[in-house]
């Protein structure tokens, strides 16, 4: 844990941070809302305190109330991974800036959580299903994601009709579906 | 007729076979001789005149037919040899060594449906693999395999074998453009760039030795080579020997120039879409080229069916013995030899070895003897006709350059299109031309002098 | 690369001649059989001893443990008394559904023990909940089950391992090895027909196995 | 008019009649993005050239469009999802101990750090201490991977410029070593092998003499091999100066592993962030200034020598004791996210898992330095031949199974 870079991210972030900056093992993490996340990355990126030159991984999450997007970043200035995790998109339309200006690998990245997820990054300039074919219309790693319903509704998701009609099409959303009781 | 057939019907299997093949072949034979009899004036007089035609339809035939030994052997020595230096064993398991494999690739090919795809030009596609594979034939026609053994003595042998190397090109054009894909067309583009640009150092390569020898026809040249081995063009034109075989590896689209058939970057090229015997053909032909580009290689620059050294005319063996002479003499000789030799050589392994019974041991003797008639008669032969000693020369000479092709498909990475053109035309063309500068200033230099 | 042209393409033409004589590696296969490594554990198939009866003890571990449920199983259980599977051919319709809805999180119908379901099962819970689901305190739970209803219902052992988080096959392993645990509806043989709850479970799973356990299940519906 | 026969979508015994045209790859619905529309706008001279999904040198299952002028390469769009699994919501529905099964197939070529990965994000989930002869016995098989994969490697990319032998070679060392971690784990590819807390099963006797014998020649060996291609002036010429990637591409990509090094950025996470018992071993991290295909393949070749290094430090100071830490069977972490990344022979293998308390993962990201890397493929390629597509894309060594998870 590093406790200095804590301190540099409050100091540095102070009103942005939507909680506390949480260290376990070697992770720090932030969080920060969607429309601050241009900025944060710009100012973590650029400035030489931090220097986060490197985006390790950028994912979505699916929370089963709100969704996210989170991106770990590596920079020599510090042993520990710095995850930054813009929270609270609204899970009917999320919508989360890209980080494409900066990184322009993280094009396919994002291109995968928005197939994955439905997660639109604004500004990427082809954001496009990277794995699902282009009529689908479902997002697979979505709490609610329901094979034999979500697949059968495009012609490109790999359900034979006989498998279609065994399927409970009209299931209701199951109570049972996992919701997040995360930290 | 009741009787004939009951008759018939008691009969066993042979002797059924019998009844009916011996009567049919006395028909037959009574009507062949009448045929015989009446034609065959008049047909051995028609090719008593057309001697030449009747010697050039025989060169075609076995000129064609000898295509398809040379490439299975050709392709069982690429899948062997190249194995062997990947430390892989290769083919192992049809024939001895595996050396049938290809037979059985062969048949295989045969044996494989002729799919002809939807949207193809059917009668360019169908007809491309016939071009290619005529215009290897076609170009073996002229090499000189051993003195008097060759199927035409063209006096511009050397100009007839780039025209057909060009028309093969064509064959290679017509399937890239006729496939319907994307990948043949690339294939048979590149083709026709690479061997258009590589024609050029081939042929001023060439040049050099025409100029020393006077002559364009490949009989001529090889000729000139006899004598010793110092007397070989490679000697006198190593330039044009590097140009040549570099060009020439380019012209037969071998490994490091195969990019007309790149697997790795366009699947398979021209042929792409053939199969059966129609890939067949373009198989045959690439192997054919081999075979043949080798074989102008030796007979350019490696003496041809020269030996490397002029054998001792002491040595030679004439046959003097008059054998009309013998009389009753060699009656005799004839049947007391071969039991005698056959005896002389089985009674050891009776006599030395308890457990060999007397008609063993005389088999084994009539074996041995066979191998060494056969070897004695092979060994005269070697020793009295020119034609048996030229021909292992020059195939001995020319599977040595095609083991160096497939020696160099085992080793070499492919060159990229625009650094085989830039080869061709910033490095090879210049070399041929200042070799062919160089060596008409030597011949003029040298006849001032005389 | 060297100031010779040409140099580096000759020293890779001399390796590889060098090669050409070089002794070779390949394995002869079928003459000489490949150095399997003592603990490979890439045979799947299945192994039959001296007697020649099948090893598999039909535990179901494999089966339970498939990710991708590719594996079918059916057969006795040792002591004779159920006849048991994991899934037929014919069911696999079903399977690739049931597949579908463990993927999503949903609950999974399960045909075969659908006819244990009809046990109330608040006792079990009330007595899972008093050991805090513990697995490890499985013996203690087993036997108040036994005690509460004088038997252990098959549905009770898949109610265990949904909340305890332990493996069907080891709770009916555990219930079936103590004496004092009696799995399953209590015997009724002796006494009168099977109930027909019983023959209708049976002959499902003689449709379920066709052919394959027919004979087994036939002799046992007529005894 | 020839014609050919579809299986119409609605039913499949029903065969339509349709007239063929000339097939373009271009899709058949409206462009989704300004990108895809410029794409797959032909302009003049320019034709598409649809690579894949079967064809020789694209490593897997992949489809790329290439849109190319002659012989030049003007732009090109991968296409992926062909090999699509789906493992990540497989793992979210598996408990933590198959997770290791679905993510082992992920890149089959170098499966342990596939399995390496996941292992340590779940172990920080867990806060667990792993035995130190667990992590050396990590250490030493991983880095057997290491040079497996790099072995493949480079037989693929001599494959990829027509070279026929150096793939056999190749295949030699690698043999050898899959054998010897089957001796080790039991499976030649996808080994299975790490549990969370520590691994499955301790060194034995008939790994240990295998990778004895092995160890004695292998140095040799590799560089007897490399004569063939390392001084070949048509592989050399091939490969300088193309496909030059610079620093500051290498970190917009956001590139790992060999293919950055070779660009002058020593960004190794076994030393940038150190894990396991790497902080004790010693090795160099080997960087190269040009950035370019011949750099990529030297620097993977400089890779295996440190690999050595290593196998050879873990064989002497491999210390005794437990090889997997005590923990229950049914996995359960407490609430919480973790991350962790390991070196692999093609860059980053990252997990990130989210906990929720029960036996399944909540969320496992999976991410795969390939599917990074391919990216890369388009911004080195344009203005290049069909040729240098493939050697391109062999320098970066991408794994389909990798790139489509």
């Amino acid at each position: 844990m590093d406790r200095a870079l804590k301190r540099r991210l409050e100091a540095r972030f102070g009103e942005r941070l939507l909680g506390p900056v949480r260290q376990r093992h070697d992770e720090t993490e932030i969080r920060i809302a969607p429309g601050d996340l241009p900025e944060v990355m710009r100012t973590l990126h650029d400035e030489p305190e931090f220097g986060y030159e490197a985006l390790m991984d950028l994912c979505g999450v699916d929370t089963g109330t709100v969704m996210q997007t989170v991106y770990h970043l590596w920079s020599a200035t510090s042993p520990d991974w710095l995850r930054v995790v813009a929270d609270g998109l609204s899970r009917d339309e999320p919508r989360v800036p890209s980080v494409t200006f900066l990184w322009k690998g993280a094009e396919w990245q994002e291109r995968e959580a928005y197939d994955m997820f439905g997660i639109a990054f604004e500004g990427n300039r082809d954001l496009r299903r990277i794995y699902m074919p282009a009529d689908y219309t479902s997002f697979p790693l979505r709490k609610d994601f329901y094979l034999p319903d979500d697949a059968a509704r495009s012609p490109g998701g790999g359900v034979r009709h006989m498998e279609q009609s065994q399927a409970p099409t009209n299931a209701e959303p199951d109570a049972r579906v996992r919701r997040s009781r995360l930290s | 007729m009741a009787i004939l057939s009951r008759t018939f019907d008691r009969l066993t299997l042979p002797g059924k076979i019998v009844f009916t093949v011996v009567p049919l072949l006395l028909v037959l034979g009574a009507a062949l001789t009448a045929a015989v009899v009446v034609a065959g004036p008049v047909v051995l007089s028609f090719l008593g005149d057309n001697l030449p035609l009747v010697r050039f339809v025989v060169a075609a035939t076995i000129v064609l037919l000898m295509t398809i030994p040379t490439a299975f052997l050709i392709i069982y020595m690429e899948m062997k040899v190249i194995a062997l230096m990947n430390l892989r064993y290769g083919p192992d398991r049809v024939g001895p060594y595996g050396s049938l494999l290809s037979v059985v690739h062969g048949l295989k090919v045969l044996a494989k449906e002729d799919f002809t795809p939807t949207g193809v030009d059917p009668i360019v596609f169908t007809w491309a693999p016939v071009v290619v594979y005529m215009a290897s034939v076609m170009t073996l026609l002229v090499l000189p395999f051993a003195p008097g053994l060759f199927g035409q003595d063209l006096n511009i042998g050397l100009l007839y074998f780039f025209a057909m190397g060009g028309l093969g090109v064509v064959g290679l054009l017509m399937a890239g453009w006729s496939s319907f894909n994307k990948y043949s067309l690339l294939g048979g583009l590149r083709s026709a760039a690479q061997v258009v640009s590589y024609e050029i150092p081939l042929t001023l390569s060439v040049v050099g030795v025409v100029l020393l020898s006077g002559s364009l026809s490949l009989n001529q040249i090889t000729l000139d080579q006899s004598g010793s081995f110092l007397d070989w063009y490679v000697f006198r034109q190593p330039l044009a020997f590097v140009i040549f075989f570099i060009a020439a590896t380019a012209e037969a689209n071998r490994t490091p120039f195969d990019l007309t058939e790149a697997d790795s970057e366009i699947v398979a090229g021209f042929a792409t879409e053939y199969s059966g015997m129609r890939f067949g053909f373009f198989f045959f032909a690439e192997y054919v080229n081999v075979f043949i580009v080798a074989g102008l290689t030796v007979a350019l620059f490696f003496g041809g069916w020269n030996a490397p050294l002029a054998w001792p005319a002491a040595w030679a063996i004439t046959p003097h013995a008059d054998l009309a002479g013998m009389g009753i003499g060699l009656l005799l000789a004839l049947a007391i030899i071969p039991p005698a030799v056959i005896v002389a050589l089985g009674m050891p392994f009776y006599l030395l070895n308890s457990q060999v019974k007397l008609w063993q041991a005389l088999i084994i003797g009539f074996v041995l003897f066979n191998v060494v008639a056969v070897g004695a008669l092979l060994g005269f032969a070697f020793l009295s006709f020119d034609w048996v000693v030229g021909l292992i020369w020059f195939l001995g000479k020319t599977y040595l350059f095609v083991f160096t092709f497939v020696w160099m498909r085992g080793t070499l990475p492919r060159v990229r299109i625009d650094q085989l053109m830039g080869f061709a035309w910033k490095w090879l063309l210049p070399a041929s031309l200042l070799n062919l500068f160089v060596t008409a200033l030597a011949i003029v230099v040298v006849e001032s002098i005389r | 690369m060297s100031f010779v042209p040409g140099l580096g393409l000759a020293k890779g033409m001399a390796l590889t001649l060098w090669r050409f004589f070089q002794p070779k590696v390949t394995n002869l296969y079928p003459e000489v059989p490949a150095d399997i490594p003592p603990k490979f554990r890439g045979r799947l198939q299945l192994l039959y001893d001296e007697y020649g009866t099948l090893k598999c003890e039909t535990c179901f571990q494999c089966a339970q443990a498939c990710p991708i449920e590719c594996i079918d199983m059916g057969g006795v259980d040792t002591k004779g008394r159920f006849a048991v599977h994991w899934g037929a051919p014919e069911t696999y319709g079903e399977r690739r559904e049931e597949s579908a809805l463990r993927r999503s999180g949903r609950t999974v119908p399960d045909p075969v023990y659908g006819h244990f379901h009809e046990i109330d099962l608040d006792a079990v819970d009330a007595i899972l909940d008093e050991v805090d689901h513990d697995p490890r305190e499985m013996l203690r739970i087993l036997g108040a089950v036994q005690d509460a209803y004088g038997f252990v219902p098959v549905a009770a052992l898949k109610r265990i391992s949904q909340t305890t988080g332990a493996w069907y096959a080891m709770l009916y392993g555990t219930a079936t090895f103590y004496d004092h645990l009696a799995v399953g509806a209590p015997e009724t043989s002796g006494v009168g027909a099977a109930p027909a709850s019983d023959v209708a479970f049976l002959g499902a799973l003689d449709r379920a196995l066709s052919g394959h356990g027919s004979d087994a299940s036939e002799s046992r519906a007529n005894g | 008019m020839t014609s050919v026969r579809h299986a119409s979508a609605d039913d499949p015994r029903v065969m339509l009649e349709e007239d063929i045209g000339v097939f373009e790859p271009i899709p058949p619905y409206p462009p989704r993005t300004e990108r895809e529309a410029e794409f797959y706008t032909l302009g003049d001279g320019e034709m598409f050239i649809n690579m894949g999904p079967q064809h020789p040198s694209t490593h897997g299952v992949l489809r790329v469009v290439l849109k190319i002028e002659g012989e030049r390469v003007v732009d090109l769009d991968p296409v992926l999802g062909y090999l699509h699994r789906g493992v990540e919501k497989l793992c979210e529905n598996a408990d933590y101990h198959h997770t290791i099964a679905y993510t082992d197939p992920l890149e089959y070529i170098s499966a342990l750090f596939n399995e390496w990965a996941p292992v340590m994000a779940f172990e920080k989930l867990m806060d667990v201490e792993v035995p130190r002869r667990a992590e050396y016995i990590r250490v030493l098989s991983g880095e057997l991977n290491r040079i497996a994969s790099h072995a493949l490697f480079m037989g693929w990319m001599a494959l990829d410029l027509g070279g026929l032998t150096p793939i056999l070679w190749s295949f030699i060392e690698r043999d050898e070593i899959v054998e010897m971690l089957a001796a080790l784990t039991g499976q030649r590819m996808l080994f299975n092998y790490f549990r969370i807390g520590g691994v499955n099963g301790d060194l034995n006797h008939d790994f240990m003499s295998r990778l004895g014998t092995w160890m004695s020649k292998a140095s040799a060996q590799v560089e007897a091999n490399q004569t063939l291609l390392n001084e070949n002036e048509i592989f050399v010429r091939r490969m300088r100066g193309l496909g030059v990637l610079d620093r500051e591409t290498a970190f917009r990509m956001c590139m790992t592993g060999p293919s950055v090094r070779a660009s002058g950025i020593p960004l190794d996470i076994r030393r940038a962030h150190p894990y396991s018992v790497y902080p004790e071993l010693e090795f160099d991290i080997p960087t190269r200034q040009e950035g370019d295909c011949l750099a990529r393949y030297l620097l993977r070749l400089d890779e295996v020598k440190q690999s050595l290094r290593i196998i050879d430090q873990c064989l002497n100071e491999m210390p005794d004791g437990p090889i997997a830490a005590k923990l229950p069977r049914l996995i359960r972490p407490r609430p919480g996210r973790a991350y962790a990344a390991v070196e692999g022979p093609r860059g980053q293998y990252a997990t990130y898992a989210i906990s929720d308390g029960t036996d399944q993962p909540f969320r496992m990201r999976i991410h795969d330095p390939s599917f990074v890397h391919l990216q890369a493929v388009g911004l080195l390629t344009p203005g290049n031949l069909i040729a240098d597509t493939m050697a391109i894309m062999a320098s970066l060594d991408p794994i389909m199974g990798g790139v489509d998870k």
